[in-house]
């Protein structure tokens, strides 16, 4: 278990991160950490969630904008209720509740978004990988055999 | 064919060899209920359960099953099929409707155009061991259609409780092996008599057969009948009768995967289902639930008569319990000689 | 490809759900709308080609890896050497999905499979060939079968009839022209609503054939396309004298394994993978109108 | 129980003499002892098959959406009414094409309990006051009525329809205190525990859907888990698959689910889907105090939001 790093999915507002800087370090590319881009935070199917921990991810980070500052004015409003009640049932299956982590970032805090991301990470390498199935097919075995042959 | 008898005192001892030498499939609980599944000790067995919750079909024809692992490798593009059966398997306890199911079973997944090598794998590297049904239930109906409590066809070994033992009949090779495992004894005279007596009572408690050629005949000419309407009112289009039928076997292909790599499973699938065969185009062929509770009954009735000279349904009662809205094939079945 | 069973019996040796590879030698936009494409494949080891042969009718199911497989008519004839061709409309994710390929990629492939149309049948009598739409797959395959030089002989006259809604959307454009150039072809093309410069037939396909009235004496129909135009087809030629016995479709269904034991695509106790996809309209009667 | 069954047959009758209505839905007698089964009833002539009694467990309101027929009446107990309500309130029915009969419920009983309890197979059941009395070959058992409810009956608190054009009975007491008794009790166990009891569970599905085809709600023109691109969870019964379909399925009815059970009572393999319902019922009413199905007009609770409500996701409330 010492090796074991966790994988973040981020599930991000695109406009959640107020200024360029804060923009560059999105982390898109960053070890263990897959970013997907959401209109609004507002708009993010809670099916994506449950996908990404049963394709590989440990944590999920959903990303949305301040009260008072969701580009579509009350987008961030909607996804609260179903990330709460998401967030609910699933520690009813059995998931922590620190798995998956929701914030709203205020104008200055955009930048502190990487430290969101990192905190996840450390958070969940104390509290080890997901804790239902993942998908089986996921990572392929690569067959002894060749059609080609 | 030999006949020797076994006393149900030592038959825990026959179980416990029988674990030995094969990987045992039983009637066992699992939940509330009893199914077959891989047992580990003898006193798992659950004996007086004559209709399990799942039939044994799932142990030739699992629900999902892996058809092969594909990759995209340097050498080009690798299909690779799952070993086969490595230990040799038992199915303990399998009653005379799925075996019958089984039989049926055979005859689709083996034909002489092709032959679906998981299926029969499974089914050539499994000897199957039978037991008959003294005290058939309400819901049973296998002497409706063609079968009876005591049917042994296809069966390697077949137990018949006699009271304080089992007589054991072997008709194969197989079945024959097992008989060196336990305590046998020769069956005498009154241990057959007793075995007759046992079918002869069960017989009394199950209903007369039908007229299958009948009822087929009558369905050749039922396709636009107002009768499919009034039977699937209530249908909910749910895969209990089809997932719960020894018999049906229908089934899908997915990918599982990218393009890169991934399995190619199948999975079972039922007609019942509104998207069983809708195509890519939006085009439905069956486009309500009257056309797919049609096909289920012409399946059984009609086209299996037609195409494999058997009947898709072996009056196991599983869909009669478990429909959800207790649409009963029984009495669909009744209905159909008086229907226009 | 080894498959790995245990002391299997000599039917069983072949695992049919194990497709063989093909590579994409060409991909041809067929119509106007980018809706069809045709699909060039080549047998990538020499067995496959040597132990493919197959007859006009016949389909593979090609595979898509990680969308699953899909049946398709074999459009190439068996009288053309080279790659195999199969005509792709564009319609679930599997066909988007090899819309988005390329030549050189790998696909995988069972087949033939299914029953071809009877073409021995056919032999000494005259043949009309009815079809509609982006249908016309494997009767492309089965006029240039009758029509080539080899073979020619053995039948007597031949029409096509073929439909589609604007000319764009014909298939085939350049045999339909070679075929046009032949004496020993009757070829009628038609689009629904009339196009600017098109001068040939203007009007749905079962209306044409009443117009063009085949003669049914000593002919053989066959139809394909889609439900509709079978519907409005079957018709016109049982009233132009056609027994159903000698009016042969080949219908189209969701398939899956393609050796009638996946249990989804019967009409009545038939199997179009099996025992069709080419029935005789004798067969089909009687029989819930499923396709 | 054979007032009710005398009232209503009666009143399918008026509707259906006067051509008020084209349909009844309602209940008839199943065929097997502790079965009724939902019976359309077209014709006056008909009324006679209808019934009422401990077993009509279905939630007859599944039927509405796939009805053609232009006017229809619906024998509706607490649950299906509201599933009607809940219904009307997502624009799916329009209330001035039924007319419902509303009928107070006594919760129903379980057979599986029932049948679990007795020492062979149940061949008849007669109900006596608070008494269920199971017979077969060799027995006869008697059973408190209270104690082989269904698990959802046992906590319903909505046992009397909340909207009706008649209603055949009186209505009932209320019995339960606490509707969510049950998930309280699978929420006091470790983390661990549940992952193990819902991975327990979950892997006794076998995918045949009972579960959405018996609800009222599940009325999606295609499924979640029918769809192909993308494909949202795994088309197996694989851990993944199974545990992904009973996540999506449940959560999907987030404040829609009225807490009917009839998802339960369908399943083959009797999987506790009650508490997954349950826990989506009792977190939408704490958290905004929202029942489905109650009022007509009442948006359900994730089309709406208050600016004021919590969490307040790591920022600090203004």
């Amino acid at each position: 278990m010492s090796e074991w790093e966790p994988k973040i999915a981020v599930f991000l507002c695109q406009w959640a991160l107020k200024s360029d800087a804060a923009w560059e370090q999105r982390l898109d590319l960053a070890e263990n950490v897959r970013v997907v881009q959401a209109p609004c935070s507002g708009r993010i199917n809670p099916l994506l969630l449950i996908s990404a921990l049963q394709h590989g991810a440990d944590g999920v980070l959903v990303v949305g904008c301040e009260p008072g500052h969701c580009h579509y004015k009350e987008g961030n409003y909607v996804g609260r209720r179903k990330f709460a009640t998401l967030h609910s049932f699933l520690q009813l299956l059995g998931v922590k509740e620190e798995r998956i982590r929701f914030v709203w970032l205020s104008e200055t805090e955009s930048c502190s978004y990487p430290e969101q991301v990192k905190r996840l990470q450390r958070d969940i390498q104390e509290l080890g990988p997901f804790e239902l199935a993942r998908r089986e097919t996921i990572p392929c075995v690569v067959p002894a055999r060749s059609v080609a042959e | 064919m030999t006949k020797k008898t076994i006393a149900k005192k030592d038959i825990n001892a026959f179980v416990e060899q029988l674990l030995r030498d094969y990987t045992v499939y039983a009637p066992a609980r699992e939940a509330n209920y009893v199914t077959f599944r891989q047992v580990a000790s003898p006193e798992e067995v659950v004996w007086d359960c004559l209709v399990t919750r799942k039939p044994p079909k799932d142990l030739f024809f699992p629900q999902t099953e892996t058809l092969f692992v594909y990759a995209e490798t340097a050498d080009g593009l690798q299909v690779q099929p799952p070993e086969g059966v490595k230990r040799d398997r038992i199915l303990w306890g399998i009653r005379p409707c799925d075996l019958q199911a089984l039989s049926v079973q055979d005859s689709v997944f083996d034909t002489k155009d092709a032959s679906d090598t998981y299926f029969m794998d499974k089914r050539r590297n499994t000897t199957l061991v039978g037991i008959g049904c003294n005290q058939p239930l309400s819901t049973c109906f296998c002497t409706s259609v063609g079968g009876g409590p005591f049917k042994k066809e296809g069966t390697d070994l077949f137990l018949t409780d006699i009271g304080d033992a089992y007589l054991a009949e072997a008709f194969t090779p197989k079945g024959k092996l097992l008989l060196g495992k336990g305590s046998f004894k020769v069956a005498t005279k009154a241990d057959l008599k007793a075995a007759e007596d046992a079918e002869a009572a069960a017989l009394k408690r199950l209903p007369t057969p039908i007229d299958l050629e009948a009822t087929k005949q009558h369905l050749d000419k039922m396709i636009d009948s107002p009768f499919w309407d009034e039977v699937q009112a209530t249908c909910i289009g749910c895969g209990v009768c089809t997932f719960l039928c020894p018999v049906c076997h229908c089934f899908d292909i997915v990918d599982e995967g990218t393009a890169s790599c991934g399995v190619r499973v199948r999975n079972w699938d039922t007609c019942q289902y509104c998207i069983y065969s809708l195509e890519a185009s939006g085009h439905n062929p069956r486009p309500t639930q009257r056309e797919r509770v049609r096909q289920r009954l012409m399946h059984k009735f009609n086209y299996e008569l037609a195409n494999q000279n058997v009947v898709g349904c072996v009056g196991c009662g599983r869909c009669v319990q478990l429909c959800p809205v207790n649409l009963d094939i029984r009495q669909i079945l009744g209905g159909i000689g008086a229907a226009k | 490809m080894t498959v790995a069973t245990k002391s299997p019996k000599s039917s069983s040796l072949v695992n049919p759900y194990l497709p063989f590879p093909m590579r994409i030698e060409r991909v041809r936009v067929e119509t106007d709308d980018n809706m069809l494409k045709t699909f060039e494949l080549a047998f990538v080891r020499e067995e496959d080609a040597a132990s493919f042969t197959f007859q006009p009718g016949q389909f593979c199911e090609i595979s898509v890896f990680g969308k699953g497989e899909a049946p398709f008519g074999i459009a190439s004839s068996p009288t053309e050497p080279g790659p195999l061709r199969f005509t792709v409309n564009k319609a679930g994710t599997l066909t988007k999905a090899l819309h988005n390929m390329h030549e050189g990629q790998l696909l995988g492939v069972r087949g033939p499979l299914g029953h071809g149309y009877p073409v021995h049948d056919f032999e000494g009598h005259d043949v009309v060939i009815v079809g509609g739409g982006f249908a016309f797959t494997t009767l492309r395959s089965l006029t240039q079968y009758l029509s080539h030089p080899s073979n020619r002989s053995r039948f007597r006259d031949i029409t096509i009839i073929y439909g589609a809604r604007q000319p764009g959307l014909l298939l085939y454009k350049e045999d339909l022209a070679a075929w046009e150039l032949r004496e020993d072809l009757k070829v009628h093309l038609t689009i629904d609503q009339a196009a600017p410069g098109w001068a040939k037939h203007v009007g749905f396909v079962p209306d044409i054939v009443a117009k063009v009235a085949p003669v049914s004496k000593r002919a053989y129909a066959v139809v394909c396309g889609p439900p509709v135009m079978i519907r409005f087809t079957m018709p016109k030629l049982l009233a132009l004298g056609f027994p159903p016995d000698r009016i042969y479709l080949s219908l189209e269904r969701r398939m899956k394994c393609g050796i009638g034991m996946c249990g989804r695509c019967n009409i009545g106790p038939y199997y179009v993978c099996k025992d069709g996809p080419v029935f005789s309209y004798a067969q089909l009667e009687g029989l819930p109108q499923e396709y | 129980m054979r007032q009710i069954t005398t009232e209503i047959r009666a009143e399918a009758r008026r509707l259906l003499e006067n051509g008020q209505v084209d349909l009844v839905i309602g209940f008839g007698q199943g065929t097997l002892p502790m079965h009724s089964a939902p019976l359309f009833v077209q014709k006056a002539v008909d009324v006679e098959r209808m019934i009422w009694d401990s077993f009509c467990e279905n939630n007859l309101a599944r039927y509405l959406r796939e009805v053609r027929k232009q006017r229809i009446a619906i024998v509706a107990k607490g649950c299906d009414a509201r599933s009607i309500v809940a219904l009307i309130n997502e624009h799916q029915l329009e209330r001035e094409r039924l007319y419902i009969i509303g009928v107070p419920c006594r919760g129903m009983v379980d057979r599986r309990i029932v049948a679990g309890c007795a020492p062979g197979e149940v061949l008849s059941v007669t109900e006596q006051g608070d008494e269920i009395i199971a017979a077969g070959e060799s027995f006869s058992l008697r059973l408190p009525r209270a104690e082989v409810l269904y698990r959802s009956c046992a906590t319903c608190t909505h046992p009397n329809p909340v909207l009706y054009d008649v209603l055949l009975g009186e209505p009932v007491p209320v019995w339960a205190k606490d509707p969510y008794v049950y998930v309280r009790s699978i929420e006091q166990k470790s983390p661990a525990e549940r992952a193990a009891y819902f991975a327990a569970e979950a892997q006794r599905c076998i995918r045949c859907y009972a579960c959405r085809q018996a609800c009222p709600m599940c009325y999606c023109e295609e499924c979640f888990v029918d769809h192909a691109t993308p494909r949202w969870v795994e088309s197996g019964a694989t851990a993944s698959g199974l545990q992904g379909w009973q996540i999506g399925r449940a959560y999907h009815l987030t404040g829609r689910c009225v807490d009917c059970g009839a998802c339960e009572r369908a399943c083959p393999t009797e999987i506790d889907l009650v508490y997954l319902n349950g826990k989506l019922c009792k977190d939408v009413h704490e958290l905004y105090g929202f029942e489905a199905g109650i009022k007509v007009g009442e948006l359900p609770p994730l089309a709406v939001f208050r600016p004021d409500e919590g969490p307040d996701f790591g920022l600090p409330a203004k």
